[in-house]
Formats: C-alpha cells, structure tokens, sequence
C-alpha cells in the first residue's frame, strides 16, 4: 500500500529502540554467566570462564527446586488445560446468565497482583488446616494458569466457525465423536500453545509460589536465594540461560501452531 | 406419492420473535423444493427444524411419516449442505467426505472408495488430498455437497449453497445441482433468497414472509399467479395495482398484478394505460421502461431492437387479457 | 516439657538469622552442620529470615522446631504461647553456658527456661577506612548527623541504617548520651516524648540514607557497588567484607551499643523434638561456639569455647567481638506498654508503623 | 436409496448420551461449566473471601497472634497517614509505569503489527516474546547492577562525559536519589522493564485488527499520516492498550521484590502486604491492604470492560 | 468535454503478476463510468491507482489533465467509496462523514452543518447519532457515500459498493446511485464484477481481462457488439458461435455471437438452425431453452406464454439476419 509502506523513520527508531531496551538487559545475564568473578556483578567483569557450566551441572542444590518446579509447572498446566477448555467450551456454546461475571471471575487471578492470590490462598489454608507442599502450590499456579489456557481456546473456538460441529452431527456423528474428529484437532494447537505458555508463566512464577510453598524451593526461589545469599553468582546465571534457552523452543513453536490466528500467544501472561 | 417432509402447525418461537409461526407445509419425496423469502422471513429456522438443529415450540414435523421430536440431528437421514461449506478445516477433502462413513464405522479403504466416487459425482475426482484452504469458492461448494450426498440421504437440505459464488460460477453450479438431483432421484430442499434461483431450479416453491408461508406452488404458478402483493413484489418485479386500477382495466375491485413482460410500448392514443416515460433502465437483454400512469410507477419491458422513448416521452402500454392478474387482496 | 529423649527423626527444621547455620558452602572451613548430621542422622533444614518480626511469624505459621530469637522476638513467643519449655537436664553442657546468660529475662519466665543461649553480639558500626582515613569514627552521630566525612565528601546519601523497627533503639540510645534532659533509661522503654524525639532523629536520618538494609548480603553490597561507607551492622558483614579484602572496620562508637542475645528455642508443636534436643546440645558442646564466635564476629554463650581450642575462636578474638562489653551492650527486647522504669511506653506495634513511616518520608 | 427408516438406529451409550445433550443442552453447560466454576468460585473466591474475614480481625498487639472477632479496627489503620502514603505512592508509580510502558511498546507493537512481514514478523515476536519468559529475578537483579552508583550506566555515562547528566536526574526532588538504583526513578525504570512487555501484545494483536481499508479511507479523505494516526489508528487501539494497561497496573500495584531491590526502601503495597503479612505477622492489617488493590482492579476492570478491552485480552 | 482521468500506457505488476497492463484509458468528465471484469482482472488495482494507493510500475496517469504521479492519496481531489465501506466504528455517522472537513480544519459546527446536508442528501437525515454498527448494510453504504461526497471530489470513486447488498436493496441503490451522480454532476468510476450493474448504471464501461481493457464503449456497444469472445461471453448470456457456424450463417469467417433473445422457437423445417432441446430453465418472464445444434449447445429465449417444446424434442430456430454479430477474431 502505497501511504503505508513504509515506516516512518522515528516509527523505526522507536520500535528498535524499545527491542534493544527490551534485550540489552538479557546480553548483561549472558555476559556475568561467564565471569570470572564468582561473588559479586563486577562490571565490567574481571575475566571470562566456561567453568560455571560445569559447576551448574554439579551443583545438587539445583537439582530438587528444577525437579519441583518442572512437576509443579507440569501439573498446573495439566489441571488449567482441562479447566480452561471446559470453560472456554461453555463460555463458546451459548449464552446464559451470569456469562459476564465468569468471564470476570476467569481473568480476576491474573488481573489482581500475584501478592493478593498467594496471600489469600495462603491464609485459606490456614483456616482450612491445610499443611504446605507440593500441592498447595500447584493450587495456587493452576488458578491464575486458567485464564491463559481459556484466552487461546475461546479465540480458537470464536475463529471456528459453529457450524463444524453442527456439520459433524448432521454427518451422523454423536457428541464423542465430534469432540474426537473435529472439535480436539482443531483446538489442538491452540490448547498446546496456551498450555505451552501457562508451563512458562508457572515454572517463572515466584511471588506466589512464595505464599503457598512452605518449605519446598522452586527453581525461582532458589534463585531469589541465590540472588540475595551469592554463592556462585554466575551459576545462578547460567540456570536462567538454560532455562531461557529450553523456553525458546516452545515459544516459537507456540508462535507457529497459533500463526495467523486471532490468539495472541502469550498475551495475558 | 409419499411425503418427504411434513410441518404440521409448526411454530418455532426465539423469545419474542416468531421465526416460523405455525406451518404447515408438505414436501414430495423426489422433488426440488425451494424456500424463497428475504432476510430474517424464517428460511433457516425451517431447515434446522427438519435437520433437527431446532426443536419446534409447537406443532410436529414429520419425516417419511415418521415423528422426529426425539430424533437427534445424527439419527435423522437428511443431511445438509451449510451456506459457508462448514468443511472440516483440519480434514483433506477425502476425509471430509469420508467424514459420515467414518463415524458410522465404515473400515478406511471402503470410506476412501465411497468418497472418490461421490467427488467423481461433483468431478472432483484427484483433489482428494488437498485442503479445504486450497480450494476456490466453487470446489469448496462442491466438496460440500459430495460430502453431505456420501451418507445418502433421503432429503438434501441446502442453505443458500450458492450465495457465496459469482453470477457465472453460480449459474453454472445451479446447472449442475438441479442435474445432480434429477440423477440422483432425492428430494433437495433448497433455501435461498435470489428469486431467479428458486424458480429456475424448483419443483415447487415456498414464499415465505415474517415466519409464515405466504403462497407455496410451482415456479409458473408463483410467478404468473402471485396470491399476494407480497408475493408478486417479491418475486419478479411486477407491477403490482390497485384495486381501482384494476377494476378500470376489466379486471375486478381486488390488487391485481401485471409482469412488465407482458407490457407493449403502444402510441399513447386509445391505449389501454397511458403516461409519461420517467425512466430507463438498459438491462442487455431489453430496456426497461418506467411509466408513469396517472400517479402509478408502470414499468414495461421493451425488447433489444425495440424502440426506446426518451425520458418525458408521451407512451401507451397495451397487454393481452390475460396478462392481468387479479390477486387474493381487495 | 520434654521427659527422655527418645530415637531421631531424621531432620530438625531450624528457623535462624542468615550465617548462623553454616555447612561449609560459604566457606569451606566453616561447617558445624555436617558433622552434626553424620552423628545424629538428623538432617538439618535451615529457614533464613532477616528480621526479628519474620521469625515470628514464622514461628505462629508453624511446620519449624526450633528458632534462634533475639531477645525482641524471644518474649513474643513464649507469650504467644508458640515455643515450649525446655528441660535442661536433656541438654548435658547447659552449665558450660556464661553465668550471665543461663537466666537471662529474654528466655527465662517466672524461673522457667524457654531455650538455650545461642550467641550474642553488638550492633557495631561498620565503616569505610578509605572514606574515614586516619580518623575512624567513635560516635553514631556519623549515621544521625549530616556531616562531611574526613574524605572531604558530605555523608549524604552514603550511610545506611537498618531495615527495622528495632533500630528505634538504636536512636533512643543515641538520644541517651545527646539528649539526657529527655531523661531516656533503656532504648526500649520510651514516653510518648522520648519516642517522638527518637522519631525526631530518624527523620533527619532518613534525609541521609539512600536505602535501608535488610540484608547482610544486600548491605554488603551496598557497601561495595553503591558508595555505602557508614552503618549500623553486624559483625557477620565486617568480617566477610574484610575477608574479601575490602577496606571496612569496625567499632563500638562512644555511645554504646545495641545488640542482639539470641536464644535457641523450640516450637511447642515440634516434629522432631528428640533431634531438636540433641541440636541444641550441639550447639553448646561442639565447634559450632568457638568457629560460629569467629564467622560472626560475636561472643560464644559458652565461654570455654574461647578458649579450650574446640574451634578457630581464641581468647583475644573473644575479647575483640565485646566479650568484656556485655554490660555496655543494651540487647534487643520487645517494647511493651507496660514498662518498669517509667509506669507507661510506646509499645512495639507502634515502633513498626511508624518506622514504616518514617521510611516512607512522614 | 428409499425403503430405509428417516431415523438411523441408536448405537450404544454415546449416542443416548448425545441424544440427552441434545434434547438438554443446559444439562450439558451444566457440566462443563461446574469443575472450572468449582474451582475459581472455592478455591479463588473462597481464598479471596478468607482474606476478606481476616480483615476484619487484628491482631494481638504484643504476641502478635490473631484475635478472630470482628473489628473495624484494622481498617482504621490502613487510613493512618504512613499507610495512606504507601497506598498512594503505588498508585502514582503503577499509573507512572503503565503510562510510560504504553508509551515505549506503542511502537514495537505498531511496527510489528503494520510493518513486520515474514521472518522479520518471527523476529518480531520472539524479541517481545523472549524478555517476557526470561527469569524475572534474574533480570531484576541485572538491573541492580545496571543501576548502581558504581554501576554501567555511571560507567557508561562517565565514559561518554555524560557524568554531568546523571547528575541532574539524580538531584531531582523527590524521584532523585544518591544512585539510580536507591531512586524512584530506578524502581520506575525496572518495572517499566519487567512489565511492558505485557502491554505489546494486546496492543500489537488490537492494531492489528485495524483493517487498512480504514487507513486508506482516511488517507483518501484528506488525513495526513499524523492525523491518521490520531484520529483513527489511536482510538481503534484503544481496547488494546487498555488490555495492556491492566498487566501493567496489576503486576505493578503487586510487586513486592522489584522496590525492595531497587529503591529507596519507602514501601509499595505489594511490600506492605509483604511485610505485614509474611514477617510481621499482622495477617489482619496484610488483609485490609490487600483490599485496596482489589478494590481498585475491580473498578478497573469494570471501566476496561466498558472500553471493550476484554475482546483485547 | 475534458478527460476527468486519463491513463497512458499504465502498468502496475506485482512480482510476476501484470495486475494492470500497458493500459490506455479516458473517462470524461461528468460521466458514469463502469470497470467491469471477472475477479483478479484488474479492475480494483486501476482503482487504487486513481486515488494512489498505487503507484504505476510504468506509464503516466492524469486527473483533469495533471501529472498525479507524486501526489499522495491524501492530497488528490479523489475521493473513494470502499467495497467494505471502512466506515469509522469508533465514531457516530455525523463524525465519519464530518472527517474530511475535520482533517482539513473545518471548525465543529460547519463541519457539523456540511456533515447534516450530506447525509440529508443520501436520505439518512436523523441519523448522525448512530454508530456504523447499528446500521443495515444498505444504511452504512449511503453514510460511505455520503462521507466521501463531502469533499466535493471531482471524481468519486466506487469499488463493487453494492457487492454486500442483497438483490433488492441492490436495485433500488442502483436507481439511487444513478439518479445522485445525475444531480450532481460529477464523474462516477464504479468497478463491478456483476454485468447487469454495469449495464443498467453505466454512460461508458471498459470490460477488463487478465489486466488488460477488451474492451470499451457504451453499454449498448458492449451488449451488441462485444469484439472478442471473451465480451461476448462474460457480458450477459450470449451464444457463441464459432467461425465455420457463422460462415453457414451468412456471416464471414469469423466467431461470433448471438443473443439468445434474438432467437425464436420454430419448427425444425426449414429454419436456419435446428436440433434438439436438451435442458430448460425457467426464468419467469421467459424460459431459457438450450438446443444442442450439430454438436453445439445454443440457447434461446421464450418469451413466457410461448410454447415450451419438452426435452429431447425437435426444435428449429430462427433470427433476423441483422442479429448474427461477427467479431474480431477469426
Ligand atoms: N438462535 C436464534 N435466536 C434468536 N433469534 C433467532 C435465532 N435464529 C433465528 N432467529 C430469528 O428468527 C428470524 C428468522 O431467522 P432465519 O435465520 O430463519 O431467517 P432466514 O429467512 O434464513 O434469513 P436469511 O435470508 O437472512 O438467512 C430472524 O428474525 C432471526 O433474527
Ligand atoms: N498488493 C498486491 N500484491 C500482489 N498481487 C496483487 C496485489 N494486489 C492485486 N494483486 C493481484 O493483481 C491481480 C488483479 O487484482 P485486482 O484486485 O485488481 O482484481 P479485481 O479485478 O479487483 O478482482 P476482484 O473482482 O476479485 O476484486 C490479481 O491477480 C491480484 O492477485
Ligand atoms: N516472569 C514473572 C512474571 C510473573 C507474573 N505473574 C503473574 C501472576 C499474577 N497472579
Ligand atoms: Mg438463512
Ligand atoms: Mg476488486
């Protein structure tokens, strides 16, 4: 198009500008997971050394938070996967009373401050004699895990036109089946995407994990004690490169199973 | 003959609105059967409710005699062609159309077998392993049909399966419909809003106006003998007269219509209309020549060749007896 | 109460200050808790929390056994009714611990002990001895008064205090030797007057600190990366950041010190009590007195320790961490408003939001 | 063809089931609806209405324990003026932040809806997507030490002779500070950081739904590229941003550990409840607080809503 | 009269697509010209690049005889009613047609009066208030032309704006549309893919093909005389009859055409052509017979009341000689 086809200069200034604000920051976490000076962020550092790879890799403190983290993660996605598809499914279908307020009550755990969620959620297992661990937390993730599962799946199903389904049962098939051949593989990549997505946002999550996790670490949360006890300052940085390289491959594939479509892959983190 | 479909007294009401309001309506099992009406007049609602995709508030519809209130869409044999294709997106065309075989339990190279043949039926025959998305406007339609014609319905239910193509590709396509249906021996209930269509294609016709059948018969009947003004305004675009009118023309105190097919352009002196040309209109084909009679738009079709007046032109119009029909309104 | 210890349970949840439970990863010659472990096989789980008010809290949520409190939590806790009474004939050195301490108010009531000494120390300053030079500090007024500093440089925006509301206290003590018109006795039992007064000087603090700490690690930092040169701290920080080769020091300024008698107590619904015992036996038999008294830079609840050569701790360095200076160190207790020396005070409660607000600029 | 019934036979129990969905479907909504609704209205509403009760509580003012009876009191503190400041100090830096960060993402999001094509919108993607699952923490702390008084920017800035510049911000009232990272400002610039990203998606997803026939209709009416942009681009993005803005407010209002690490220790709500909540023990007093940001998102999200931001989300 | 717009030898490609090529173009000054062509021909690209969306790849275009070539959309005295309309949803009807002003600083209350005139001016008067989403189609179509007449172009530019309208509001939009740009005055260009549009709307069409103009003329020139078999074919329904045929006809050797409504139904005796009849489509105000005639199908037009011979009979058909059109290719 003619008027539009290009940028304006000062557009293109000002989207590369914010990418760089966006990513300078990252290069400086590539950069101390090779430094030489293992106790504080010298800048710039001292010297550069591979070492701390293999120190990570010997470190068995990491192990159980990555083991936690990876189980809570894994769960919390299975459980939001299987509720945001219900709800999406329903919310979908029809209209019926109350629509309005469910869709206020989906979004509300990820629109009120993280602090709030594990506050409450801790206080309720307080009053319900409800003793910490593994489960509690996946209570605390799966909940505001939901509403990222329910955003793909209801743009999925809003894209999908209704009459598929009536196409299927008009076909001769009954509900299973419907829900078999056509409803699953075209929700398919939207449901892996959010689930993708809802995986990363548990796995990173600390503030409520901190309310609800008792004495078990995540990996965030050693983290955070790595941070404000250093040890071995860069193997903290080099757990955060491995893990931001594991989440490159599953964001991308998110972006190319949910391309073109009306979901934004991640939006409602 | 037997009856395919049959609504008796059915209503189907959506809060306030009656979308359809007490039918009654018969059709033949083999015919082409087509429901003519404008927007929002009940079209779709009485095809859901013979595919079972509404249920009715009141009344009973029928299928081969038998009662399908309790019938859900899977168990009825009718099956329908949707007005966007609804093809299964995710499916190659194959599998779309081996979509009713398969869940029916039907082993894949006896489905696979079944579905070349029917897209052999719309010669489609080596598109099998394309996508819908790879499809034009035209194939996609035609995999909906192969699709829905697989499981072999009694009765073929078609929503507007044409008002998504071009005037040439639809013409074409209506060709091959009414071909199809004529080989194939089923009854086709066919829904659509474009006149032409409806009486180029149909046996028998349904007009339908606010949720009710306002005249149903074959094209020639609904065409040259409209019941009502709605009707005659509806279908055509005849001209539609008062009962005065009507009644000086020889005809008697009752709405009368007057297709302008039917109209000569004739000097103005002893003619039987007179007026005032008010304008033109080139259609190809013909001229059409609006005259105003005494306060009445009259509008007249003159052949290529014929000759045209100009606008403001002093013009008579002649017509046959015959050509004056009286319709059911006073 | 405990009767007889009975078998180990295999773990003991311990509640304690950051660096008060070292297993050599710091540091490799530090390590009190393997040896512990082998012996025993009670695995120690250790809890950091940076303030008297989060072990507290700690301590009500439950799921911990014991807890190394000072004395501005110890009190809390025996009357919220969250730690047990001890029975020291379980603990087989409690008579090797100081005199002074084994009935000490913070953890004994009405004659009842409700834990074991663990350490105790001041609250020394710390500072730069680049930024001071041949002129080290000998007052507080250093952290409370805007000044330049013998580097020629204002102390504007590189002091610190701490991130408590105990270190009103450490102001009222302040006012004690500056102000004695205002008649203060103890830091921890302030008149209406005395308070504001207190409140007074932290506002004129606030004026002169960047950020407060809350972290010994945090303040390490801040020392090293944010120009920090003068704080209140702990012996733990000046001795690490010396360690590493920084130029800090430390003193007790003429006004005297706070500090900090911590306790080793138990929670009344402990899991593992047996363990919990032999812990806290450990703790006043093994290295952990003498090496601990080291690491921290405090004084050993077991005076021996300095001396018998269990650990690294030698008489001198007892000396030099306030071994004589147990009088002259004025330990953390919980204001309450009943107080002996004047009838009526400002009870803790109002110490937190208050401190809150003078952080927060009010 | 003819001969055979209108009506196929039923074949086992998923077709009388689908038969039951059918002549029921508000059975069937029924069940779908119940677990997730179950699980937000028990386990998140329940939670919500626990911490509601315990704001009507207080707390017993030596041994901090819990005195379950009913009292106003609490309430009456988180009006006192310390907290009220706390309170208002978050509001100005959550509005700040979701300001500024629309204002930074505006462009990324526009040139990655308008312009980006191809690879280059993968690229696109991946550099918005990427900060947004990288380690919170970890950044958070590259930040400190981007920030410090000793840090790159002094190193930067100094390197470059911009020393002097640095100095100016730092000796602004109020948002100034020894360092950038005990300032206001740093704590600014960290959130805007952390939390932007969560404004480009909406807002790149809503822009995208801009048709361009409208920018042609308006470019075709007379409207420079500004005013195009103004009247048209701006308003049609709106529900996008607001979306946004919801992250960015909420995530804000609630962050507790990016003020304690970057700052100048006067506390955010997030750090009250924090505090109040994990080391003082006034589970009370963390309740009331945690009320206000409740109360706020509720009227916020009923505004956005209004504005058509939830079809943004 | 002077040229409105004039194309010289303009070509716009896309990669390898000749979207327009090498194309030569006058619409004068106060006419109603028609685009019309199949879908892809190129009809929306000349469009885009009289109001500048488009830039030739070669050739020159001019408006009123300037040079357009480095003006931008926004400074051209065109003005564009799009086939979607692009209504502004986010403003009232008032403001979308007040945009043009607003932008060129028209204060609020005379942008507002011009605003109120235009809209009084396309039968929407009332209706300022409203948002584009609660109007009909037919509705948001009038405020469309309404919000680019207020410019007062010089030349108003329409891209198939009827395409959404169903056949009803269609024709009476065409008759609405027709009777504006008379009042007006000013030069209309309307692309349409639907021949009878063009043919009852337009002074002049140009019949587009893969880029290309086959040809331009008034649309009685289209209708009767199409140049090529391409013309003959896409405008209306002709026949056409290939070079051996028309020659045994009396024509030269060359294709050409001849409209089924020139054709009369006689009997096979004799007549000029004949065979048999091999399907039927009833249309109303005729039926349409297809005579399969030595191997090629050639349709004729019924008048209604005629005989109707069945399928299969023997039919002949007859015309006058003035109806066998010759065209150019041989
Ligand atoms: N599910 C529904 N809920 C409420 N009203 C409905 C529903 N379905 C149809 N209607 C209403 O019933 C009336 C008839 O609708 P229907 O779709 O049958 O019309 P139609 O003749 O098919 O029209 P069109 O030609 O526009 O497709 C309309 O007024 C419509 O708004
Ligand atoms: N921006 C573009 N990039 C690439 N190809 C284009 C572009 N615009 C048009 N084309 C191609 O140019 C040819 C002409 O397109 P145009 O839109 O002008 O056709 P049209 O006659 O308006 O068709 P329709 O009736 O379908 O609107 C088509 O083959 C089209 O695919
Ligand atoms: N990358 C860490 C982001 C954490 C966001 N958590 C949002 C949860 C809201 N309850
Ligand atoms: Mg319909
Ligand atoms: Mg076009």
């Amino acid at each position: 198009m003619h008027s539009e086809a290009r940028a304006s200069t000062g557009l293109k200034i000002g989207a590369v500008a914010g990418l760089l604000f966006l990513h300078l920051p990252i290069l400086l976490i590539f950069l101390y997971a090779f430094t030489t000076e293992e106790r504080t962020y010298q800048f710039p550092p001292p010297g550069l050394t591979t070492e701390w790879f293999a120190v990570a890799w010997h470190r068995e403190d990491i192990w159980p938070p990555l083991y936690l983290s990876l189980k809570v993660a894994a769960v919390s996605t299975a459980l939001a996967m299987i509720l945001g598809t219900l709800i999406a499914a329903a919310m979908a279908r029809s209209r019926f009373f109350g629509r309005e307020q469910i869709a206020l009550l989906i979004i509300l755990p990820i629109a009120l401050p993280g602090v709030i969620t594990g506050m409450s959620l801790r206080s309720a297992f307080a009053v319900m004699d409800i003793p910490f661990s593994t489960f509690t937390i996946v209570l605390g993730h799966a909940t505001f895990c939901i509403v990222i599962v329910y955003n793909n799946a209801v743009a999925r199903f809003r894209r999908l036109s209704g009459a598929v389904f009536e196409a299927s049962a008009d076909l001769g098939a009954n509900g299973f089946q419907t829900l078999r051949y056509v409803l699953l593989p075209n929700l398919g990549s939207a449901l892996l995407a959010g689930g993708m997505l809802a995986f990363a946002l548990s796995f990173d999550e600390v503030i409520v994990t901190t309310f609800t996790a008792g004495q078990q670490s995540t990996l965030p949360i050693w983290m955070l004690n790595e941070l404000v006890r250093p040890r071995q300052r860069p193997v903290t940085n080099v757990v955060a490169i491995v893990v931001f390289a594991t989440t490159f491959v599953p964001i991308l594939l998110a972006y190319y199973l949910t391309r073109g479509g009306s979901e934004t892959a991640g939006g409602g983190k | 003959m037997t009856a395919a479909v049959s609504f008796h007294r059915v209503s189907r009401h959506f809060g306030s609105v009656r979308a359809v309001d007490q039918v009654n309506l018969t059709i033949e099992e083999g015919s082409f059967f087509a429901m003519l009406g404008p927007s929002g007049s009940g079209k779709t609602t009485c095809l859901r409710l013979i595919s079972g995709f509404e249920s009715p508030t009141s009344g009973e519809i029928r299928i081969f005699g038998q009662d399908v209130s309790h019938v859900p869409p899977n168990r009825r044999s009718v099956n329908t062609v949707f007005q966007d294709y609804a093809l299964f997106p995710h499916m190659n065309v194959r599998d779309n159309v081996a979509y009713g075989p398969m869940v029916a339990g039907v082993g894949k190279a006896q489905r696979h077998a079944k579905a070349e043949e029917m897209l052999a039926l719309v010669k489609l025959d080596g598109f099998g392993d394309r996508k819908p998305g790879q499809l034009s406007g035209g194939q996609r339609q035609r995999v909906a049909l192969a699709r829905a014609l697989v499981n072999e319905p009694r009765v073929l239910l078609l929503d507007e399966p044409l008002g998504a193509l071009d005037l040439k590709l639809r013409e074409a396509m209506q060709d091959e419909l009414k071909a199809l249906q004529q080989r194939l021996g089923i009854t086709f209930v066919f829904v659509t809003h474009d006149q032409g269509e409806a009486l180029s294609m149909a046996d028998h016709l349904a007009v339908f106006n606010e949720g009710k059948i306002a005249q149903i018969g074959t094209p020639a009947e609904i065409y040259d003998k409209p019941r009502t003004r709605f009707v005659a305004d509806f279908v055509g675009s005849s001209n539609v007269l008062p009962p005065e009118v009507s009644e000086r023309l020889g005809g008697g105190k009752r709405w009368s219509s007057l297709r302008p097919e039917a109209l000569r352009l004739v000097a103005p002196e002893g003619a039987q209309l007179s007026g005032t040309v008010t304008g033109l209109r080139y259609l190809g084909a013909g001229t059409r020549v609006a005259v105003d009679v005494a306060g009445t738009e009259i509008a007249a079709l003159a052949p290529s060749g014929a000759d045209i007046p100009a606008a403001g032109a002093a013009v008579g119009l002649a017509f046959d007896a015959g050509a004056l029909h009286l319709m059911e309104e006073a | 109460q405990l009767a007889a210890l009975g078998t180990p349970e295999g773990q003991v949840n311990i509640v304690a200050w950051p660096g008060y439970i070292e297993r050599g990863e710091t540091m490799k010659e530090f390590d009190w808790v393997t040896k512990f472990e082998e012996a025993t096989s009670c695995k120690v789980v250790v809890k950091t929390a940076n303030t008297s008010d989060e072990m507290v809290a700690l301590m009500n949520e439950g799921g911990f056994d014991l807890v190394t409190a000072s004395g501005d939590a110890s009190l809390r806790l025996v009357a919220g009714k969250r730690v047990q009474p001890i029975n020291t004939d379980l603990i087989p050195s409690w008579n090797t611990v100081d005199e002074r301490l084994q009935n000490a108010p913070w953890h004994t009531v009405d004659g009842v002990h409700y834990g074991t000494p663990y350490m105790w120390g001041p609250n020394v300053l710390m500072y730069n001895t680049e930024a001071f030079g041949d002129q080290p500090p000998t007052s507080w007024n250093v952290v409370f008064e805007e000044m330049t500093l013998p580097d020629g440089k204002s102390n504007k925006g590189r002091v610190q205090a701490y991130d408590g509301p105990i270190h009103v206290a450490d102001a009222a003590q302040y006012l004690m030797t500056h102000k004695p018109e205002l008649g203060i006795t103890s830091p921890y039992e302030l008149t209406e007057d005395q308070y504001k007064a207190a409140l007074d000087l932290l506002r004129q603090q606030r004026e002169l600190v960047g950020r407060y700490w809350h972290d010994a690690f945090i303040q390490m930092d801040d020392f090293k990366n944010e120009g920090v040169v003068a704080s209140g701290s702990w012996p733990f920080q000046v001795n690490l950041l010396k360690s590493e080769g920084f130029p800090v020091s430390s003193v007790i300024p003429a006004e005297g010190a706070t500090g900090w008698a911590d306790t080793t107590m138990m929670h009344v619904d402990a899991e593992h009590p047996t363990c919990a015992y032999l812990w806290m036996e450990h703790t006043l038999s093994s290295n952990l007195q003498s090496d601990l008294s080291v690491w921290f830079g405090a004084v050993p609840s077991v005076p021996a320790a300095c001396s018998d050569g269990r650990g690294m701790q030698t008489q001198e360095g007892c000396d030099a961490n306030g071994l004589a200076d147990f009088e002259r160190i004025r330990f953390w207790t919980t204001p309450v408003s009943r107080c002996e020396s004047q009838g009526e005070c400002v009870p803790y409660y109002r110490w937190v939001s208050d401190y809150i607000g003078v952080i927060g600029g009010r | 063809m003819t001969g055979t019934s209108a009506i196929l036979p039923e074949r086992g129990l998923a077709d009388r089931l689908s038969t039951l969905f059918w002549r029921r479907p508000k059975l069937l909504l029924l069940l779908l609806i119940s677990p997730p609704l179950l699980w937000l209205g028990i386990v998140y509403l329940g939670s919500l209405a626990a911490l509601l009760l315990q704001s009507f509580y207080s707390i017993d003012e030596f041994s901090g324990v819990v005195k379950e009876e009913f009292t106003l009191k609490t309430y009456g503190e988180l009006f006192r003026a310390a907290n009220m400041d706390i309170i208002i100090r978050t509001l100005v830096m959550s509005a700040t932040v979701t300001i500024t960060s629309a204002f930074v993402a505006f462009p990324i999001a526009y040139y990655a809806a308008r312009y980006a094509r191809g690879r280059w919108k993968a690229v696109f993607y991946l550099g918005i997507m990427l900060p947004l699952w990288s380690s919170y923490l970890v950044k958070v702390y590259a930040w400190k030490l981007i920030l410090a008084k000793e840090g790159i920017i002094t190193w930067a800035a100094e390197g470059i002779g911009a020393g002097f510049l640095l100095d100016a911000v730092l000796s602004l009232p109020w948002v100034g500070g020894n360092s950038l990272s005990t300032s206001f400002i740093g704590t600014w610039l960290v959130f805007v950081y952390v939390w932007m990203p969560f404004m480009i998606l909406p807002m790149q997803a809503s822009l995208e739904r801009v048709p361009l026939s409208m920018l042609e209709a308006s470019a075709d009416l007379g409207a420079s590229r500004r005013q195009t942009f103004r009247t048209v681009v701006l308003p049609l993005a709106m529900p996008g941003v607001i979306a946004g803005s919801i992250f960015t407010f909420s995530l804000t209002m609630g962050d507790y550990i990016i003020p304690q690490i970057v700052g100048t220790s006067a506390r955010f709500i997030g750090q009250a409840v924090y505090q109040f909540q994990g080391t003082a023990g006034n589970i009370p007093l963390a309740a009331a607080f945690a009320m206000v940001p409740i109360l706020i998102m509720l009227v916020y999200l009923a505004l956005a809503k209004r504005g058509g931001a939830f079809d943004a989300l």
